[in-house]
């Protein structure tokens, strides 16, 4: 599922890279996201897009999927294409992600009503939305390995 | 969205804590400065500066942000809960400073509903007084 | 060799990059360290030295190491202390480093001159000094896995 | 250093070249403009401008950097070419527009002993009067 396009040339385009669990390093996978989709010539508006969607898959990656656990690894695989660039990000799958959550659309006045009620209430649930919201293609699957995968695709439009 | 309510000080890492927090008063406003990024790890900042200026009985209320290159959902989270405090506290809450994106961001969430954004304080303040 | 003050913790704030043998993917692992080094303070001068250092290294994986075969990886390792930021870099050894190249200090008249003489001399030679030139620390080895390696260490000065 | 003599065109990677070399004259100089990154992928652009203005009978020589955050040792090397070629054909070599980061580079390879080095081309041209 990782490389639809794969081929034999296309490994020769992956960078891999691997991040312990530990909030902040998300900051990592962003920065490089960001440069190397400025270096293939995406305008700025689809690389703050990017930089958003990388860094919330990897927070996911970290918080849920590792449960923070800092020896656990998250790898994010970027893979450049003529026309795109493929980045998937996987955990190591200590809590697994429900499907269902992955079509989440949160809901502000309800989330709103509920902290009126109870003030430690969860704001959150915007993670996998923005991901979905901002990327051209997503994908959630599970990793041979058995990590949680979320494969994320952004086009690049010739001027 | 498990946010540990924990206070990171610099270690020489700087990968966690890069918020800078500070509160001042402009006419009716009470400004609140974000310097940095919006994390979960603003939460405990965000919410002290929010109390204090509602001690203080601030009635508007602005969160100015600046160099702000990295608010993610777990600081979208915290402004939530500032927006049901603002509510419940009959509070008016604006907000200034945000690029381009975090704009968008805003408004996806549909956090403009309940927070003016505006360009810049100037901006802002004007708005307030209006 | 790779981490002196390897302890259990230390693994948690390891950062891995794996890059294909293509000359300009060089430039992500420079972007990452650079992105890296300026999260943890390092000021501007320090950061644009990282990154000299960083490329070279890293072209040197992929020219001489790993000549110039896409499909062999570049290994960057990006640890994070208190007080320092250590990266070693290593290639599959398809061509040895000969230890005593570790020590070359080019001479520029003695380049001009050899050019004078025959326009196609070579005028490199920079890159391995470079490095030695603007990291704290630097050190050469070989990896287990039989590639070339470089260690290097920069310091971060508390304001 | 093996530098392949090639000329890579954007393939929507643009991980390659990312230089963009322009000749022109001002006064008695021969300017050639160099934007973006300086490594072995620009041998043959910067060594063909280099003959442009040598055929046209230059003598004095500015190589004006500009946005250059990625000159490598493979750069270098092909600088040093052209100053092989200066001295070879009796002309005046000057550089502008460097970063802090590669005017110390130039110094450290020994490059200022045989090619000025200034802030901006205004200076350069006024040190070529000279
Ligand atoms: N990598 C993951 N592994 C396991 N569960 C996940 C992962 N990513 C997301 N989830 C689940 O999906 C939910 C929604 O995620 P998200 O939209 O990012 O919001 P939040 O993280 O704020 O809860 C999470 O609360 C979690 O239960
Ligand atoms: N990773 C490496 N693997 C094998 N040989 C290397 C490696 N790095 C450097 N060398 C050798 O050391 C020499 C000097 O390297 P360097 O100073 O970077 O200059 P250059 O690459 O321009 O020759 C190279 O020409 C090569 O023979």
């Amino acid at each position: 599922m990782l490389n639809k396009k794969s081929d034999n040339d296309q490994n020769k385009k992956e960078i891999e890279l691997r991040l312990p669990s530990k909030l902040g390093y998300e900051k990592v996978a962003m920065d490089t996201a960001s440069s190397l989709a400025r270096r293939m010539g995406f305008d700025g508006d689809r690389v703050e897009s990017l930089k958003t969607a990388v860094s919330e898959a990897v927070t996911n990656a970290i918080e849920h999927g590792n449960q923070h656990d800092a020896a656990m690894k998250v790898v994010v695989l970027l893979t450049v294409h003529d026309d795109e660039l493929v980045i998937s990000v996987t955990d190591q799958g200590r809590q697994a992600l429900q499907a269902d959550r992955t079509q989440d659309v949160p809901n502000l006045p309800e989330i709103l009503h509920q902290a009126s009620l109870n003030p430690g209430a969860d704001k959150g649930g915007w993670g996998i939305w923005f991901i979905r919201e901002l990327m051209d293609e997503v994908e959630f699957t599970t990793a041979p390995s058995g990590g949680n995968q979320v494969r994320m695709v952004i086009h690049l439009e010739q001027p | 969205m498990a946010a540990p309510n924990v206070l990171v000080q610099g270690n020489g890492e700087m990968l966690e804590d890069e918020l800078t927090v500070s509160t001042r008063q402009r006419d009716d406003v009470a400004i609140i400065d974000l310097v940095g990024d919006v994390t979960t790890f603003a939460e405990e900042k965000i919410n002290s500066a929010y109390q204090e200026v509602t001690a203080q009985g601030a009635k508007q209320i602005l969160l100015n942000f600046r160099q702000n290159d990295y608010i993610n959902s777990a600081g979208i989270a915290i402004l939530i809960g500032i927006v049901t405090e603002v509510n419940r506290n009959n509070q008016k809450l604006a907000v200034s400073g945000l690029s381009q994106h975090f704009q968008k961001i805003f408004r996806m969430v549909g956090l403009a509903q309940y927070a003016d954004i505006y360009q810049d304080e100037d901006e802002a303040v004007a708005g307030f007084a209006k």
